[in-house]
């Protein structure tokens, strides 16, 4: 693995990082482009591993959301196209294939910002997360089982729930699809320090159980590294570092921009910080 | 420190340190059958960083919408105290005290009680300029005939005000977004532009909706960094949700506790980290601190088990 | 637009340039057609007879689908196109243009027979060819009182707008100044109806035998049908616009028998000696009689009086024939006789006024035909 | 201010604040004006009556522009307030004798009364429902003038005859002169409206509309007080509407209810939204193309005539047929109107020969 | 008395009709938050292709009603997949605009095939009448009554029990997140432009069998804005009772007082009620949370 900046556009060592099974998903040189103009993701590439978690760090504006956005289909919603470079998943070519189809082909997105259903209840919502399966119930009992608190709610409009309720819901409706390969954009994004650790706890274990594949996107870098196997970090549309996620726990640059720990190690208090970070060292 | 060579304060308040300046007393709010809110009562002081906890669902966001005005609590009442001190521009201002809860959010916002959102709320197909131009709504004069002469007042009105949003900006260092649209700025960059927005108001009091969520540690310590500049060289009293407890710990003077819509704890925060009733509710077994990253396993094997045999 | 036989036929003088503002497809469009037809067909015959003194009339038709903005449009541009007099079509064009009209001495004639139109202080330009609206109303009103010997309930239908409340006043007047023992109620008819069972409703509890329309076929159509199915003993008096075939074929030959149309220009079948030049003319071309109703035969006539206008202004040597002559000449010129096809046959004007005739017949809806009931009524 | 290869540098604010920076766009203005100004003597009279005609829809576009696509209130009462501006003013300079351009005046001060008032369901009403509100006030007063109880306004007769536009001893001449006359009036009110609208957008009052269509909650957080934006963009784009009625019936010198039924009013939205929701230009834009895409269309039908008479014969069919294709083309094209393609196509030259 | 059956009779057919157009419109609205202007030309679009099967055809009335239904289906498929989804995520105004300008296109296309005048159609209901309570109603109103009671009922179980029912809903409130969920966009969005093409084919024929086969039957599509409003724009039941309330409401106005106020009561009755109301009586309330 390489902790030196590699240089942009340049496709990381052979196929998927070492000690990792067959890729589940492969993207080769993607690049992405909004509104015609907007360059986004600049020969990005990346390798999640049958079997794996891959943690996908950056700071904002990295192009991370983009990234997932560009893997399940929906930049043509946003204006946005994958003008080069090819996206594999299971095998086959899915650079061209419709966001819907990717689902049934056992991939399910949950997106930054939750994106419920507003005006559906919470049941309602996990139906329709369920849209590609045919018996509903058990997986709806399984994710009750998981989220209680969404047991209890579950006949409430989920736009009036909280964030992190909904947070919860939209993980458990992103599951109702019974993926191979589950991403996660920033799944900790306003959750309280219980629950972080409970999903991300979920995670693993949704991981172990069920050998489910996922690729998620953190900033809570700690978290993320202690869950997953791989990791990848990502600066302006390009991978900058990448390897196993022990391997980068340890790594300065880490530690520093997204662990917040000083050289020394501990972690230095927020009063400290006297001086604003240049950023994009990397580059 | 750069906010020194600014020429305009950025506290609205007429305040002297130190004296109360909101009162939470006894709200309850309700949603149909939800009670979000439940007798919540606290103090917020005068300068001070107070920070509100709690897990998710627990009622934080609607109380910060009750004092904002946005939502109207069916018991209780929210007073600001405003004057007692010298304004911005060092005049004596006779003490008062208002009713929030009887008035609707603009007249809040009137009072100098700015805030942030938890879900982005900007407006989006304005640039940052704008967006924090409008910030500086309640200071200026609207007149119709004048607007659409320009030439003359407005025109005035314009620069004028352009001066104090030129230091916000260079305070959050937006500089290379000033004419961005903000609707295609990335999320962390929004966050900011909300906070400034919100500062252009010269805020007597400061309310943010988790302004660190979905920022990696680096960016945290810029937005701490900027919220401690606010507090400290401007004196700007803040209440601020959020979530990363090592941020509350650092920044906050003081810390209250929600749960299910009960106020569970109220206190420095030491105390309440080291209250068993918030750890239960809320903390966990925090384990932010990656010497003991293998609490995480732990909670994670614990998990795994429990679900195994569920 | 489709330009009536420009060039055509012998004459070898300057053309004649008039503009036609006509609808062809739009509210009115199932009349306004064979009224432009009409038109289109006497100037193909009159310029193929050598025109007006060698003058070809060379017309610039065009739909403006009884859109007012579309009209005004098309008036500009023929004025601008230098015409000499415009043929317009709806009550609404007419009124939205008249101020124009007189400001630009052209010369206007229209299917909108409305009583202010009549007024040469009023509307100087414009001259009504048919009886107006009002005395067809009155002609209406004294065929009811007889056939009801005297004493009946009258309900009005009129279209929802300026052209169907112009002879509702003066209808209300007429009663009273002949001292008639008639009821009279108006009642308003909005368009896009399914039914006018409502309506029927309010004049049954009025306890009206009689149903004065002023509306065009369609809605009377179905007035008719409603009567039918409701089992009404009513009898619907048709004026102008309604009068027509067309109300007989959309109500079923069955549903409009024995309803009274009064109507101004007489349909092809009563065989006036004015229709023979018709018949010549559809025979030549081969046009089926068929197609020729009441509104192509108005189209024919209310083309001819202005053609004859025409004439007289070159005739009285206007060494160049403008609006202003042919206004002077329709003026002066005495009536111009139609062989018994509008109203009591002649058409005339006077400068202090531009009413054509007051004389209109009156027809019978029978076996799905119209006939003559009374020739050349008059109020 | 500077302009180097690196971009535009202003020096002081109030440089930036003007309009125009480069010289490329006071080079645009310069033309426009000049264009303005050789207009009259280079059209003949039928065309010169549609430049009046686009002056007037000018106007108005702007004006609805201002509520609908700046204030994001969907309005389908154009019509409606048009007929407001020019009944009002008719009878305040025909029948209360007041000097016609203080009649036009107070028409303008009227329609934006009764603007606000059909505003005030905008206070509960939020997007399409209020849509279809004002729908309704469309269908209610079009209904009131068609019907005109008592002859309150028309004295039965169903429309309004107007007198010439005359002021001070001045009166607008005859056939040979009248739309040039008239072209320079409505030219002057034209820009003058367009004017006034720019500088709204650059001031407080017009930021603070952009809040309220952008985020309520968020405006009225910030101080916005959203009754009054609301009621006073209602207000103030009632009164640019108001001023286009007015001008209709004196230019057109009859007033009858035919002119201001809802095809107007989805006329007019078609051109704001054609051209451009929420920009100026984009109003401009709009109600030159509109107004000019049927009679163009007519202009062809007629030269076509001899290949294919289908088109005259079913001229306003093909009219309605184009008017309908136009805007979904248009729309699917560039859904932000023809000033977003315009910018585009200023966009791609300026990174010419570059993508992005 | 007999008058009050007859205002009953003639009201509830209107609004049944009114009822089928709103169906339509709401499921458009419902899946894909489109506000379709071109309501009004769908049923008078519809009415023409039945005509043309039926009579110009002369097919057989069974096969006529297939033929109709197909064709209504594809138009409904095709103006989705070639006008709005390009729309697919542009500002509600701008697709509102789309469809005006459909309208439009529609009602010249039928005026270009068909010309203006009315087409006589032979009666598919019977026309006779019968008596009621002192009333003479005539038959084919009861009928219309009956025929589009049914069809309601049947849409209104349909998507009750089926998922496409949700998933129509989701897309309405996050097209994203819906693909996210493996739901076509595209289908569903296909699915309700069919379902309002049929259900606005049946409207158009039944209409034009009570009254004319001719342009009129679109200016019927305008008054389906009150209709749907006063229900709720999303609310398959509102648009009954809407289409109800609206249809009486005429009829008794018209008969009762003056038919002329007869057009524009449903518009003044829709501003009172929004008043009060602003959601319509059964619509969604739009959530707004901060
Ligand atoms: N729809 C869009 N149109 C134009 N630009 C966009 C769009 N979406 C994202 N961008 C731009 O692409 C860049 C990357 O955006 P993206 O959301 O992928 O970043 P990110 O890594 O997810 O950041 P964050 O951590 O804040 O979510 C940003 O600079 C943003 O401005
Ligand atoms: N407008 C509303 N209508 C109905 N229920 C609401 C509304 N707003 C909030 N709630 C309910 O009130 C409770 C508290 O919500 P709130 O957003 O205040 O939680 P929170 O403390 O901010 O949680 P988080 O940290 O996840 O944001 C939740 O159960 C939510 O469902
Ligand atoms: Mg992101
Ligand atoms: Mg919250």
């Amino acid at each position: 693995m390489s902790t030196e900046p590699v240089p942009a556009g340049t496709v990381l060592a052979g196929g998927a990082p070492a000690g990792a099974g067959p890729a589940l998903l492969n993207l080769n040189n993607v690049e992405v482009i909004y509104d015609d103009v907007i360059l986004v993701l600049r020969g990005l590439s990346l390798q999640v591993p049958e079997g794996k978690i891959v943690a996908l760090l950056g700071s904002n504006g990295a192009g991370k959301s983009t990234t997932l956005k560009a893997v399940s289909g929906l930049l043509p919603s946003e204006h946005g196209e994958v003008t080069d470079g090819t996206i594999i998943f299971a095998g086959e070519d899915i650079t061209k294939v419709d966001a819907a189809d990717r689902v049934t082909r056992g991939m399910s997105l949950c997106m930054e910002g939750r994106h419920v259903f507003e005006h559906l209840t919470i049941s309602e919502n996990l139906v329709a997360g369920a849209y590609t399966q045919k018996n509903v119930g058990a997986d709806l009992d399984e994710v009750y089982s998981f989220f209680p608190k969404l047991g209890d709610m579950r006949n409430r409009i989920a736009g009036y729930l909280s964030g992190g309720e909904q947070q919860m819901l939209a993980i458990g409706r992103a599951l109702m699809a019974r993926p191979k390969l589950l991403m996660l954009d920033e799944p900790s994004l306003g959750l309280a320090p219980l629950l972080v650790q409970e999903i991300f706890g979920y995670i693993k274990r949704l991981n172990e159980e069920r050998g489910l594949t996922v690729l998620v996107i953190e900033q809570n870098a700690r978290r993320a590294l202690e869950v997953a196997d791989h990791g990848y970090i990502m600066e302006q549309g390009r991978i900058v570092l990448e390897g196993p996620a022990a391997e980068l726990r340890e790594n300065p640059d880490v530690k520093e921009f997204y662990l917040g720990l000083g050289e020394e190690g501990g972690r230095k208090s927020y009063r400290d910080v006297k001086h604003y970070k240049r950023r994009k060292r990397w580059l | 420190m750069l906010t020194r060579a600014y020429q305009h304060s950025l506290n609205g308040s007429s305040r002297p340190q130190g004296l109360p300046l909101l009162e939470v007393d006894d709200i309850s709010l309700r949603f149909g059958g939800v009670r979000a809110l439940t007798s919540v009562s606290f103090t917020v002081t005068q300068g001070h960083v107070h920070a509100i906890i709690g897990p998710n669902g627990a009622g934080k966001s609607s109380l910060l919408n009750c004092i904002s005005g946005i939502y109207h609590p069916q018991e209780g009442q929210i007073r600001l105290h405003t004057g007692g001190g010298t304004d911005i521009e060092g005049r004596e201002v006779a003490e008062r005290s208002h009713l929030l809860t009887q008035l609707p959010s603009f007249k809040v916002a009137r009072l100098g009680v700015a805030r942030s959102f938890q879900n982005i709320e900007l407006f989006s197909h304005l640039s940052v300029l704008e967006n924090l131009m409008l910030g500086r709504h309640i200071h200026m004069k609207h007149s119709v005939l004048a607007s659409m002469l320009w030439f003359g007042p407005a025109r005035k009105q314009e620069i004028e005000h352009r001066h104090l949003v030129e230091e916000v900006i260079d305070l959050l260092q937006l500089q290379s977004f000033r004419h961005k649209p903000v609707g295609s700025l990335a999320y962390g960059i929004q966050k900011r532009v909300e906070l400034g927005r919100a500062l252009c108001i010269q805020p007597a009091l400061l309310l943010l909706d988790e302004p660190m969520a979905g920022m990696n540690a680096e960016e945290k310590e810029d937005m701490a960094r900027y919220i401690l500049d606010v507090h400290e060289l401007a004196g700007v009293s803040v209440v601020l949700i959020e979530h990363d407890m090592n941020v509350v710990m650092d920044i906050s003077d003081r810390v209250s506790v929600l749960d299910f819509g009960r106020l569970i704890a109220d206190g420095t925060p030491d105390e309440v980290k080291a209250d068993p009733a918030v750890i239960e509710a809320y903390l966990g077994s925090d384990s932010d601190n990656p010497a003991d990253a293998a609490a995480v396993r732990e909670a994670v094997e614990h998990l795994t088990e429990e679900g195994t045999d569920a | 637009g489709s330009d009536g036989g420009s060039g055509s036929g012998d004459g070898d003088g300057e053309p004649i340039k008039i503009g036609i503002i006509a609808d062809l497809t739009g509210a009115t469009g199932d009349v306004g057609t064979p009224y432009n037809k009409g038109m289109l067909a006497y100037i193909d015959h009159i310029n193929a007879e050598g025109g007006i003194e060698g003058h070809p009339i060379e017309a610039n038709s065009n739909d403006y689908a009884y859109e007012v903005p579309q009209a005004e449009d098309l008036y500009r541009q023929y004025v601008n196109d230098g015409v000499v007099a415009i043929q317009g079509w709806g009550t609404g064009d007419t009124e939205a243009l008249h101020k124009r009209v007189a400001s630009d001495e052209l010369p206007f004639m229209s299917g909108s027979f409305a009583e202010s139109l009549t007024d040469p202080n009023e509307a100087p330009f414009n001259f009504v060819v048919a009886p107006t609206y009002s005395d067809q109303m009155r002609v209406a009103l004294n065929w009811i009182n007889e056939d009801s010997g005297g004493d009946a309930e009258v309900a009005v239908f009129h279209h929802d707008s300026p052209f169907g409340q112009a002879p509702v006043a003066d209808g209300q007047a007429w009663v009273e100044e002949k001292g008639y023992d008639l009821g009279y109620k108006a009642y308003a008819m909005p368009g896009g109806q399914q039914n006018y069972v409502g309506l029927l409703n309010q004049a049954q509890s009025q306890g009206a035998k009689y149903i004065v329309i002023q509306n065009v076929a369609s809605p009377a159509a179905l007035v008719a049908k409603d009567i039918k199915d409701q089992g009404l003993d009513m009898k619907i008096v048709c004026l102008n616009w309604c009068a027509n075939e067309l109300f007989i074929t959309t109500a079923g030959a069955d549903a409009a028998e024995g309803h009274m149309l009064v109507q101004p220009f007489a349909p092809l079948n009563v065989g006036k000696p004015g229709h023979d030049v018709i018949n010549d003319y559809i025979e030549e071309k081969g046009i089926n009689a068929a197609e020729v109703g009441t509104s192509w035969v108005q189209g024919w006539y209310v083309m001819h009086v202005m053609a004859e206008g025409m004439r007289q202004a070159i005739a009285d040597g206007a060494e160049e024939l403008d609006g202003p002559a042919i206004r002077e000449a329709l003026e002066t010129m005495g009536g111009i006789d139609t062989g018994g096809v509008v109203g009591d046959g002649v058409v005339e004007f006077s400068a202090d006024s531009h009413r054509g005739s007051t004389g209109t017949g009156i027809y019978t809806a029978q076996g799905g035909e119209m006939v003559e009931v009374e020739a050349g009524a008059t109020p | 201010m500077a302009q180097t290869a690196t971009g535009i540098h202003h020096r002081s604010y109030s440089s930036e604040l003007r309009l125009r920076a480069t010289r490329a766009e006071y080079l645009r203005l310069g033309l426009m004006l000049v264009l303005l100004i050789v207009v009259p003597f280079v059209l003949d009279n039928y065309w010169m009556s549609i430049a009046n005609t686009i002056l007037i829809a000018v106007i108005g576009a702007v004006g609805l522009n201002i509520l609908v696509g700046y204030t994001g209130q969907i309005s389908l009462g154009q019509g409606g307030f048009l007929a407001v501006g020019a009944y009002s003013s008719v009878i305040l300079s025909d029948r209360i004798g007041l000097p016609t351009p203080l009649a036009i005046a107070f028409a303008v001060v009227l329609t934006a009364v009764v603007g606000t008032f059909f505003g005030l369901p905008g206070l509960r009403l939020k997007g399409l429902y209020l849509a279809i509100a004002t729908l309704a006030s469309q269908q209610i007063i079009e209904f009131l003038i068609r019907r005109d109880y008592g002859g309150f306004l028309t004295g039965g007769l169903g429309y309004i005859n107007v007198d010439r536009f005359s002021f001070l001893g001045f009166e607008i001449g005859g056939r040979a002169v009248f739309e040039r006359q008239w072209y320079v009036i409505l030219a002057v009110l034209a820009v003058l409206a367009v004017m006034a609208a720019r500088n709204l957008f650059r001031t407080g009052l017009g930021r603070s509309f952009m809040a309220v269509r952008d985020q309520d909650i968020a405006a009225e957080a910030i101080g916005v007080n959203l009754t009054r934006a609301k009621l006073t963009a209602f207000a103030v784009s009632s009164g640019f509407v108001g001023l286009a009625g007015a001008l209709t019936a004196h230019y057109s010198e009859v007033v009858s209810w035919e002119k201001f039924t809802l095809e107007v009013s989805i006329l007019y939205l078609a051109m704001i939204i054609v051209g451009g929701l929420g920009s100026i230009a984009g109003a401009v834009y709009g109600a030159i193309f509109m107004t000019l895409l049927p009679v163009v269309i007519r202009n062809l039908a007629n030269a076509l005539d001899s290949v294919m008479p289908f088109l005259g014969s079913q001229l306003p069919a093909v009219q309605n047929a184009v008017f309908g294709l136009v805007i979904i083309l248009f729309l699917i094209i560039e859904p932000r109107g023809l000033n977003r393609l315009w910018e585009r196509v200023k966009e791609y030259f300026r990174f010419w020969p570059f993508r992005y | 008395m007999s008058t009050l059956v007859a205002v009953l009779a003639y009201g509830l057919a209107d609004g049944a009709i009114l009822a089928l157009a709103a169906l339509g419109f709401v499921l458009i609205y419902k899946a894909t938050a489109v506000i379709n202007f071109a309501q009004g030309e769908f049923l008078l679009v519809g009415a023409y292709m039945f005509y043309t099967a039926f009579v110009v055809m002369g097919l057989p009335l069974a096969v006529a009603v297939v033929v109709g239904v197909v064709v209504a289906t594809i138009i409904g498929i095709l103006v989705e997949r070639l006008i709005l989804r390009p729309m697919v995520g542009e500002s509600p105004i701008s697709i509102i605009m789309v469809t005006i300008g459909l309208s439009s296109l529609l009602r010249a296309l039928v005026q270009m095939f068909y010309g203006t005048s009315p087409k006589p159609m032979p009666k598919l209901l019977p026309t006779g009448s019968v008596n009621l309570l002192g009333a003479t109603v005539p038959i084919n109103r009861l009928l219309v009554i009956l025929v589009a009671a049914v069809v309601l009922t049947a849409f209104t179980v349909f998507f009750r029990r089926s998922k496409h029912g949700i998933a129509m809903r989701a897309v309405a409130d996050d097209q994203q997140a819906a693909m996210t969920m493996g739901i076509s966009v595209r289908r569903i969005f296909a699915m309700a432009w069919a379902l309002a093409g049929v259900s606005a084919l049946i409207a158009g024929v039944l209409l034009a069998d009570i009254s004319a086969v001719d342009q009129n039957l679109a200016a019927f599509g305008l008054l389906v804005f009150p209709v749907v409003i006063l229900g709720g724009l999303d609310s398959v039941p509102g648009t009954i009772v809407g289409g109800v309330i609206i249809g009486l409401l005429k009829q008794a106005t018209g008969t009762y007082f003056d038919p002329g106020l007869a057009t524009v009561i449903p518009y003044v009755v829709l501003v009172l009620i929004l008043l009060v109301k602003p959601y319509g009586l059964f619509g969604e309330t739009r959530i707004e949370r901060v």
